[in-house]
Protein backbone atom coordinates (compact mmCIF):
# COMPACT_ATOMS: atom_id res chain seq x y z
CA UNK A 1 0.00 0.00 0.00
CA UNK A 2 1.37 4.00 -0.72
CA UNK A 3 -0.42 6.19 1.55
CA UNK A 4 -1.77 9.40 0.03
CA UNK A 5 -2.01 12.98 1.48
CA UNK A 6 -4.55 16.01 0.86
CA UNK A 7 -4.23 19.30 2.13
CA UNK A 8 -5.89 22.06 2.63
CA UNK A 9 -9.17 22.29 0.16
CA UNK A 10 -8.14 18.57 -1.80
CA UNK A 11 -8.82 16.90 1.63
CA UNK A 12 -12.25 18.18 1.37
CA UNK A 13 -12.87 17.11 -2.63
CA UNK A 14 -10.82 13.76 -1.31
CA UNK A 15 -13.35 13.00 1.22
CA UNK A 16 -10.54 12.71 3.99
CA UNK A 17 -7.04 14.18 4.62
CA UNK A 18 -6.01 10.57 3.92
CA UNK A 19 -6.22 7.41 1.65
CA UNK A 20 -4.39 4.23 1.01
CA UNK A 21 -3.87 2.13 -2.13
CA UNK A 22 -2.71 -0.90 -3.56
CA UNK A 23 0.44 -0.87 -5.72
CA UNK A 24 1.47 -3.79 -7.52
CA UNK A 25 3.84 -1.93 -9.42
CA UNK A 26 5.43 1.44 -9.53
CA UNK A 27 3.45 4.23 -10.60
CA UNK A 28 4.70 7.77 -11.88
CA UNK A 29 2.85 10.36 -9.57
CA UNK A 30 1.12 11.72 -13.27
CA UNK A 31 -0.24 8.01 -13.39
CA UNK A 32 -1.71 7.93 -10.33
CA UNK A 33 -3.72 11.15 -10.29
CA UNK A 34 -4.58 9.01 -13.88
CA UNK A 35 -5.82 6.78 -12.07
CA UNK A 36 -7.64 9.09 -9.16
CA UNK A 37 -9.30 10.67 -11.88
CA UNK A 38 -11.12 8.11 -13.45
CA UNK A 39 -12.89 7.41 -10.01
CA UNK A 40 -13.64 11.24 -9.58
CA UNK A 41 -13.35 13.53 -12.05
CA UNK A 42 -13.33 16.93 -10.07
CA UNK A 43 -10.61 15.26 -8.06
CA UNK A 44 -8.18 14.36 -10.59
CA UNK A 45 -8.39 17.98 -12.42
CA UNK A 46 -7.78 19.52 -8.72
CA UNK A 47 -4.64 17.51 -8.28
CA UNK A 48 -3.47 18.42 -11.70
CA UNK A 49 -3.56 22.58 -11.05
CA UNK A 50 -0.65 24.19 -11.68
CA UNK A 51 -0.19 25.54 -7.99
CA UNK A 52 -1.07 21.85 -6.64
CA UNK A 53 2.98 20.02 -5.70
CA UNK A 54 3.69 16.92 -4.91
CA UNK A 55 5.87 15.77 -1.68
CA UNK A 56 7.34 11.94 -2.24
CA UNK A 57 8.20 10.68 1.37
CA UNK A 58 8.62 14.49 2.25
CA UNK A 59 11.13 16.08 -0.66
CA UNK A 60 8.97 18.09 -3.40
CA UNK A 61 8.93 16.26 -6.81
CA UNK A 62 7.44 16.57 -9.87
CA UNK A 63 4.94 14.19 -11.91
CA UNK A 64 7.59 11.86 -13.49
CA UNK A 65 8.51 10.40 -9.74
CA UNK A 66 7.78 7.18 -9.36
CA UNK A 67 5.63 6.04 -6.18
CA UNK A 68 5.73 2.52 -4.81
CA UNK A 69 4.51 0.22 -1.93
CA UNK A 70 4.97 1.69 1.01
CA UNK A 71 5.44 5.13 0.04
CA UNK A 72 3.79 8.54 0.98
CA UNK A 73 2.49 11.00 -1.95
CA UNK A 74 1.01 14.54 -0.75
CA UNK A 75 -1.11 16.65 -2.47
CA UNK A 76 -0.16 20.15 -1.61
CA UNK A 77 -2.00 22.82 -2.56
CA UNK A 78 -1.02 27.01 -2.18
CA UNK A 79 0.12 27.15 1.85
CA UNK A 80 -1.93 30.26 3.87
CA UNK A 81 0.51 30.39 6.23
CA UNK A 82 -0.59 31.57 9.80
CA UNK B 1 22.51 29.97 17.58
CA UNK B 2 19.88 28.49 20.20
CA UNK B 3 16.57 27.69 18.51
CA UNK B 4 13.49 26.24 19.10
CA UNK B 5 10.46 25.05 17.09
CA UNK B 6 7.27 23.85 18.00
CA UNK B 7 4.27 23.30 16.40
CA UNK B 8 1.44 23.27 18.81
CA UNK B 9 -2.03 21.42 18.93
CA UNK B 10 -3.09 23.38 22.08
CA UNK B 11 -2.95 27.07 23.12
CA UNK B 12 0.21 28.37 24.12
CA UNK B 13 1.07 32.01 26.18
CA UNK B 14 3.22 34.06 23.96
CA UNK B 15 4.28 35.90 27.04
CA UNK B 16 5.27 32.76 28.99
CA UNK B 17 7.18 32.22 26.41
CA UNK B 18 8.77 35.41 25.65
CA UNK B 19 9.79 35.69 29.23
CA UNK B 20 11.38 32.11 29.00
CA UNK B 21 12.80 32.52 26.29
CA UNK B 22 14.54 35.95 27.38
CA UNK B 23 15.93 34.27 30.65
CA UNK B 24 18.19 31.87 28.48
CA UNK B 25 20.04 34.75 26.82
CA UNK B 26 23.50 35.46 27.72
CA UNK B 27 24.93 38.20 26.04
CA UNK B 28 21.85 39.69 23.58
CA UNK B 29 20.90 43.37 24.71
CA UNK B 30 17.98 43.15 21.94
CA UNK B 31 15.19 41.52 21.69
CA UNK B 32 11.96 41.10 18.55
CA UNK B 33 9.00 39.56 18.91
CA UNK B 34 6.27 38.79 16.60
CA UNK B 35 2.79 37.63 17.76
CA UNK B 36 0.22 36.77 15.06
CA UNK B 37 -3.63 36.22 16.87
CA UNK B 38 -6.65 35.59 15.55
CA UNK B 39 -8.45 38.93 14.27
CA UNK B 40 -12.50 38.92 15.25
CA UNK B 41 -13.32 39.84 11.60
CA UNK B 42 -12.30 39.19 8.24
CA UNK B 43 -13.97 42.17 6.48
CA UNK B 44 -16.88 39.84 4.79
CA UNK B 45 -18.51 38.74 8.13
CA UNK B 46 -16.86 37.62 11.62
CA UNK B 47 -14.38 34.39 11.90
CA UNK B 48 -15.74 32.05 14.74
CA UNK B 49 -13.12 29.34 13.98
CA UNK B 50 -10.22 29.19 12.16
CA UNK B 51 -8.10 26.04 11.19
CA UNK B 52 -4.79 25.26 10.91
CA UNK B 53 -3.57 22.14 9.02
CA UNK B 54 0.07 21.45 8.60
CA UNK B 55 2.32 18.29 7.52
CA UNK B 56 3.43 16.79 10.34
CA UNK B 57 7.45 16.05 9.96
CA UNK B 58 8.07 18.25 6.59
CA UNK B 59 6.47 21.56 8.14
CA UNK B 60 9.12 21.24 10.83
CA UNK B 61 12.02 20.42 8.30
CA UNK B 62 11.03 23.19 6.16
CA UNK B 63 11.08 25.48 9.19
CA UNK B 64 14.21 24.04 10.39
CA UNK B 65 15.95 24.70 6.63
CA UNK B 66 15.02 28.30 7.10
CA UNK B 67 16.47 28.89 10.62
CA UNK B 68 19.51 27.53 9.11
CA UNK B 69 19.15 30.64 6.24
CA UNK B 70 18.43 32.87 9.48
CA UNK B 71 21.42 31.65 11.38
CA UNK B 72 23.75 32.00 8.12
CA UNK B 73 22.34 35.64 7.04
CA UNK B 74 22.54 37.30 10.96
CA UNK B 75 24.85 36.96 14.00
CA UNK B 76 22.02 35.78 16.16
CA UNK B 77 21.79 34.24 19.75
CA UNK B 78 18.71 32.56 19.59
CA UNK B 79 15.36 32.14 17.56
CA UNK B 80 11.90 31.02 18.91
CA UNK B 81 9.19 29.63 16.56
CA UNK B 82 6.16 28.89 17.82
CA UNK B 83 3.20 28.15 15.79
CA UNK B 84 -0.25 26.96 16.52
CA UNK B 85 -2.43 23.77 14.67
CA UNK B 86 -5.78 23.04 15.26
CA UNK B 87 -8.68 24.84 15.44
CA UNK B 88 -8.81 28.91 16.98
CA UNK B 89 -11.05 31.18 18.30
CA UNK B 90 -10.85 35.02 17.87
CA UNK B 91 -8.01 36.44 19.79
CA UNK B 92 -6.06 33.38 20.36
CA UNK B 93 -2.25 33.30 19.46
CA UNK B 94 -1.53 31.98 16.27
CA UNK B 95 2.35 32.69 15.94
CA UNK B 96 5.12 33.73 18.21
CA UNK B 97 8.45 34.11 16.10
CA UNK B 98 11.60 35.54 18.53
CA UNK B 99 14.68 36.36 17.70
CA UNK B 100 17.96 37.28 20.11
CA UNK B 101 20.84 39.68 19.17
CA UNK B 102 23.46 41.75 20.21
CA UNK B 103 22.56 44.07 17.22
CA UNK B 104 19.03 45.64 17.13
CA UNK B 105 18.68 45.40 13.07
CA UNK B 106 19.97 42.02 13.10
CA UNK B 107 16.76 41.32 15.75
CA UNK B 108 14.62 43.11 13.57
CA UNK B 109 15.20 41.69 10.42
CA UNK B 110 15.33 37.90 11.03
CA UNK B 111 12.05 38.37 12.57
CA UNK B 112 10.83 40.20 9.80
CA UNK B 113 12.08 37.68 7.49
CA UNK B 114 10.71 34.41 9.37
CA UNK B 115 7.39 35.87 9.38
CA UNK B 116 7.48 36.51 5.79
CA UNK B 117 8.25 32.89 5.07
CA UNK B 118 5.94 31.70 7.83
CA UNK B 119 2.97 33.62 5.99
CA UNK B 120 3.94 32.93 2.40
CA UNK B 121 6.19 29.61 2.11
CA UNK B 122 5.78 27.34 5.06
CA UNK B 123 3.56 24.19 5.06
CA UNK B 124 0.14 25.66 6.51
CA UNK B 125 -3.41 25.07 5.06
CA UNK B 126 -5.61 27.49 6.97
CA UNK B 127 -9.82 27.74 7.07
CA UNK B 128 -11.90 30.15 8.57
CA UNK B 129 -15.31 29.45 8.99
CA UNK B 130 -17.56 32.31 9.33
CA UNK B 131 -21.68 33.29 9.02
CA UNK B 132 -20.88 32.67 5.35
CA UNK B 133 -19.42 29.34 5.72
CA UNK B 134 -15.98 26.99 5.76
CA UNK B 135 -13.53 28.77 3.14
CA UNK B 136 -10.22 27.96 2.92
CA UNK B 137 -7.96 30.64 2.45
CA UNK B 138 -5.09 31.03 0.14
CA UNK B 139 -1.98 33.44 0.25
CA UNK B 140 -2.59 37.45 -0.35
CA UNK B 141 -0.77 39.01 -3.03
CA UNK B 142 0.39 40.78 -0.04
CA UNK B 143 2.23 37.96 1.29
CA UNK B 144 4.31 37.11 -1.35
CA UNK B 145 5.19 40.78 -1.84
CA UNK B 146 6.41 40.54 1.18
CA UNK B 147 8.35 37.70 1.11
CA UNK B 148 9.95 38.77 -2.46
CA UNK B 149 11.59 41.78 -0.95
CA UNK B 150 14.13 39.41 0.54
CA UNK B 151 15.19 38.25 -2.88
CA UNK B 152 16.84 41.05 -3.69
CA UNK B 153 18.23 41.81 -0.38
CA UNK B 154 22.05 42.43 -0.09
CA UNK B 155 22.22 40.32 2.96
CA UNK B 156 24.18 40.56 5.99
CA UNK B 157 23.17 41.91 9.40
CA UNK C 1 -4.39 54.80 17.95
CA UNK C 2 -4.08 53.92 21.87
CA UNK C 3 -0.72 55.15 22.73
CA UNK C 4 0.91 54.84 26.86
CA UNK C 5 4.15 56.48 26.97
CA UNK C 6 6.10 55.51 30.51
CA UNK C 7 9.40 56.72 31.72
CA UNK C 8 10.23 54.30 34.31
CA UNK C 9 12.75 55.35 37.47
CA UNK C 10 11.98 51.52 38.70
CA UNK C 11 12.45 48.09 37.01
CA UNK C 12 9.43 46.81 35.24
CA UNK C 13 8.08 43.44 33.88
CA UNK C 14 8.29 43.56 29.69
CA UNK C 15 6.44 39.98 29.74
CA UNK C 16 3.48 41.55 32.03
CA UNK C 17 3.72 44.95 29.97
CA UNK C 18 3.29 43.00 26.83
CA UNK C 19 0.27 40.57 28.13
CA UNK C 20 -1.60 43.89 29.07
CA UNK C 21 -1.10 45.43 26.07
CA UNK C 22 -1.97 42.50 24.14
CA UNK C 23 -5.30 42.11 26.05
CA UNK C 24 -6.33 45.75 25.36
CA UNK C 25 -6.19 44.97 21.60
CA UNK C 26 -9.68 44.32 19.83
CA UNK C 27 -8.54 44.30 16.52
CA UNK C 28 -5.07 43.69 15.78
CA UNK C 29 -4.20 40.43 14.52
CA UNK C 30 -0.21 41.40 14.45
CA UNK C 31 1.90 42.18 17.73
CA UNK C 32 5.58 43.46 17.08
CA UNK C 33 7.68 43.91 20.45
CA UNK C 34 11.16 45.32 20.78
CA UNK C 35 13.03 44.81 24.56
CA UNK C 36 16.20 46.30 24.77
CA UNK C 37 18.47 45.23 27.97
CA UNK C 38 21.47 45.86 29.78
CA UNK C 39 24.25 43.98 27.85
CA UNK C 40 26.76 42.29 30.35
CA UNK C 41 30.29 43.23 28.13
CA UNK C 42 30.63 46.39 26.47
CA UNK C 43 33.85 45.25 24.21
CA UNK C 44 36.59 46.52 26.24
CA UNK C 45 35.77 45.45 30.08
CA UNK C 46 32.42 43.92 31.72
CA UNK C 47 30.22 46.91 32.51
CA UNK C 48 28.44 47.11 36.20
CA UNK C 49 26.31 49.66 36.06
CA UNK C 50 24.50 51.46 33.51
CA UNK C 51 23.17 54.74 34.30
CA UNK C 52 20.13 56.42 32.42
CA UNK C 53 19.69 60.12 32.60
CA UNK C 54 16.58 62.17 30.84
CA UNK C 55 15.07 65.64 31.07
CA UNK C 56 11.82 65.19 32.97
CA UNK C 57 8.85 66.76 30.34
CA UNK C 58 11.07 67.52 27.40
CA UNK C 59 12.10 63.86 26.60
CA UNK C 60 8.49 63.10 27.14
CA UNK C 61 7.01 65.08 24.86
CA UNK C 62 9.95 64.79 21.90
CA UNK C 63 8.47 60.28 22.20
CA UNK C 64 5.03 61.67 22.32
CA UNK C 65 5.51 64.24 19.22
CA UNK C 66 7.21 61.26 17.40
CA UNK C 67 4.15 59.19 18.25
CA UNK C 68 2.00 61.26 16.05
CA UNK C 69 4.13 60.91 13.02
CA UNK C 70 3.84 57.22 14.12
CA UNK C 71 -0.15 57.46 13.93
CA UNK C 72 -0.34 59.06 10.71
CA UNK C 73 2.26 57.09 8.80
CA UNK C 74 1.11 53.50 10.20
CA UNK C 75 -2.45 51.85 10.55
CA UNK C 76 -1.70 51.51 13.95
CA UNK C 77 -4.08 50.43 16.57
CA UNK C 78 -2.10 50.95 19.92
CA UNK C 79 1.78 51.41 20.85
CA UNK C 80 3.56 51.49 23.85
CA UNK C 81 6.66 52.74 24.77
CA UNK C 82 8.38 52.15 28.53
CA UNK C 83 12.23 53.66 28.79
CA UNK C 84 13.83 53.16 32.00
CA UNK C 85 15.99 55.78 33.65
CA UNK C 86 18.53 55.61 36.74
CA UNK C 87 20.77 52.39 37.34
CA UNK C 88 21.08 49.54 35.86
CA UNK C 89 22.37 46.11 36.34
CA UNK C 90 23.41 43.51 33.11
CA UNK C 91 20.54 41.90 32.11
CA UNK C 92 17.94 45.05 33.47
CA UNK C 93 15.58 45.91 30.30
CA UNK C 94 15.79 49.09 29.50
CA UNK C 95 13.29 50.17 26.96
CA UNK C 96 10.11 48.12 25.66
CA UNK C 97 8.25 49.50 21.96
CA UNK C 98 5.46 47.31 21.29
CA UNK C 99 3.03 48.03 18.44
CA UNK C 100 -0.39 46.51 17.19
CA UNK C 101 -1.86 46.38 13.82
CA UNK C 102 -4.24 44.35 11.48
CA UNK C 103 -1.22 43.74 9.16
CA UNK C 104 2.19 42.93 10.35
CA UNK C 105 4.41 44.86 7.77
CA UNK C 106 2.73 48.42 9.61
CA UNK C 107 3.81 46.46 13.22
CA UNK C 108 7.32 45.86 12.12
CA UNK C 109 8.09 49.14 10.48
CA UNK C 110 6.11 51.57 13.28
CA UNK C 111 8.69 49.51 16.15
CA UNK C 112 11.67 49.63 14.39
CA UNK C 113 11.28 53.40 13.58
CA UNK C 114 10.66 54.20 17.04
CA UNK C 115 13.60 52.39 18.14
CA UNK C 116 15.66 54.34 16.18
CA UNK C 117 14.45 57.22 17.18
CA UNK C 118 15.08 56.40 20.76
CA UNK C 119 18.42 55.22 20.11
CA UNK C 120 19.35 58.06 18.13
CA UNK C 121 17.12 61.59 18.87
CA UNK C 122 15.56 60.46 22.22
CA UNK C 123 16.77 62.94 25.57
CA UNK C 124 18.63 60.21 27.03
CA UNK C 125 21.82 60.35 28.19
CA UNK C 126 24.00 56.99 29.30
CA UNK C 127 26.88 56.20 31.50
CA UNK C 128 28.67 53.14 31.69
CA UNK C 129 30.26 52.02 34.89
CA UNK C 130 33.10 49.17 34.13
CA UNK C 131 36.20 47.81 35.74
CA UNK C 132 38.10 50.81 33.80
CA UNK C 133 35.63 53.62 35.60
CA UNK C 134 32.55 55.22 34.61
CA UNK C 135 32.01 56.93 30.52
CA UNK C 136 29.80 58.96 29.42
CA UNK C 137 28.52 57.12 25.62
CA UNK C 138 27.44 59.10 22.75
CA UNK C 139 25.41 57.33 19.54
CA UNK C 140 27.58 55.80 17.28
CA UNK C 141 27.39 56.19 13.95
CA UNK C 142 25.33 53.08 13.15
CA UNK C 143 22.80 54.51 15.48
CA UNK C 144 22.87 57.76 13.03
CA UNK C 145 23.08 55.56 9.72
CA UNK C 146 19.72 53.51 11.38
CA UNK C 147 17.84 56.51 11.83
CA UNK C 148 18.80 58.18 8.53
CA UNK C 149 17.11 55.56 6.64
CA UNK C 150 13.76 56.10 7.35
CA UNK C 151 14.50 59.82 5.66
CA UNK C 152 14.30 58.56 2.20
CA UNK C 153 11.28 56.27 2.93
CA UNK C 154 8.91 57.00 0.81
CA UNK C 155 6.25 56.47 4.26
CA UNK C 156 2.84 54.68 4.25
CA UNK C 157 1.89 51.02 5.67
CA UNK D 1 16.86 83.72 39.58
CA UNK D 2 17.14 81.45 36.24
CA UNK D 3 17.32 77.48 36.84
CA UNK D 4 20.40 75.71 34.40
CA UNK D 5 20.46 72.57 33.62
CA UNK D 6 23.77 70.79 32.62
CA UNK D 7 22.70 66.68 31.24
CA UNK D 8 25.28 63.73 30.60
CA UNK D 9 28.82 64.84 30.71
CA UNK D 10 28.08 68.75 31.22
CA UNK D 11 26.67 67.94 34.19
CA UNK D 12 30.61 66.31 35.50
CA UNK D 13 31.86 69.36 34.55
CA UNK D 14 29.18 71.58 35.86
CA UNK D 15 29.58 69.96 39.11
CA UNK D 16 25.98 69.07 39.36
CA UNK D 17 23.03 68.92 37.13
CA UNK D 18 21.50 72.31 38.49
CA UNK D 19 22.32 75.08 38.81
CA UNK D 20 20.84 78.91 39.77
CA UNK D 21 21.87 82.02 38.39
CA UNK D 22 20.63 85.68 39.46
CA UNK D 23 19.96 87.80 36.10
CA UNK D 24 19.55 91.46 37.02
CA UNK D 25 18.78 91.62 33.23
CA UNK D 26 17.69 89.80 30.39
CA UNK D 27 21.29 87.66 28.78
CA UNK D 28 21.77 85.75 25.47
CA UNK D 29 22.66 82.12 25.84
CA UNK D 30 25.76 83.61 24.72
CA UNK D 31 26.31 86.18 27.58
CA UNK D 32 25.50 83.39 30.08
CA UNK D 33 27.87 81.08 28.13
CA UNK D 34 30.36 84.04 28.57
CA UNK D 35 29.80 84.21 32.25
CA UNK D 36 30.11 80.55 33.00
CA UNK D 37 32.90 80.55 31.15
CA UNK D 38 34.94 83.18 33.12
CA UNK D 39 34.33 80.85 35.99
CA UNK D 40 35.08 77.68 34.78
CA UNK D 41 37.54 77.82 31.56
CA UNK D 42 36.74 74.19 30.99
CA UNK D 43 33.02 74.32 31.72
CA UNK D 44 32.73 77.48 29.28
CA UNK D 45 34.22 75.66 26.18
CA UNK D 46 32.37 72.68 26.64
CA UNK D 47 28.85 74.59 26.32
CA UNK D 48 30.22 75.88 23.30
CA UNK D 49 30.89 72.50 21.27
CA UNK D 50 28.96 72.38 18.22
CA UNK D 51 27.20 69.26 19.11
CA UNK D 52 25.98 70.79 22.16
CA UNK D 53 21.94 72.28 22.04
CA UNK D 54 20.47 74.69 24.30
CA UNK D 55 16.38 74.16 25.54
CA UNK D 56 14.55 76.97 26.54
CA UNK D 57 11.68 75.98 28.74
CA UNK D 58 11.59 72.56 27.14
CA UNK D 59 11.86 74.32 23.55
CA UNK D 60 15.69 74.04 21.26
CA UNK D 61 16.41 77.80 20.69
CA UNK D 62 19.91 78.65 19.48
CA UNK D 63 22.57 81.50 21.23
CA UNK D 64 20.69 84.19 20.71
CA UNK D 65 17.58 83.74 22.53
CA UNK D 66 17.20 85.61 25.54
CA UNK D 67 17.16 84.22 29.17
CA UNK D 68 15.53 86.26 32.41
CA UNK D 69 14.86 85.42 36.04
CA UNK D 70 11.93 82.71 36.06
CA UNK D 71 13.59 81.08 33.24
CA UNK D 72 14.54 77.52 32.69
CA UNK D 73 17.63 76.67 30.51
CA UNK D 74 19.08 73.72 29.57
CA UNK D 75 22.60 72.36 27.75
CA UNK D 76 21.95 69.22 26.03
CA UNK D 77 25.08 67.08 24.89
CA UNK D 78 24.73 64.38 21.97
CA UNK D 79 22.28 61.99 23.16
CA UNK D 80 22.56 58.24 23.51
CA UNK D 81 19.81 56.96 23.27
CA UNK D 82 18.59 53.47 25.72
Amino acid sequence: MAKLLFFGRLGDLAGGIERSVGLSEPHSVAALIGVLEAGDRLLGSALLEGRVRYALNGTIVDRDAMVADGDELAFLPPVSGG
Amino acid sequence: MLRRVTIASGPFDPEAEIAAFRKALHDSGAIVTFTGQVRPSNGDGSVTTLSLQHYPGMTERGIEAMLDQVAERWPLEAVLVIHRVGDMRPHDPIVLVATASAHRRAAFEAADYLMDYLKSRALFWKSETSASGRAWIEPRDEDYANAARWDAYPGGG
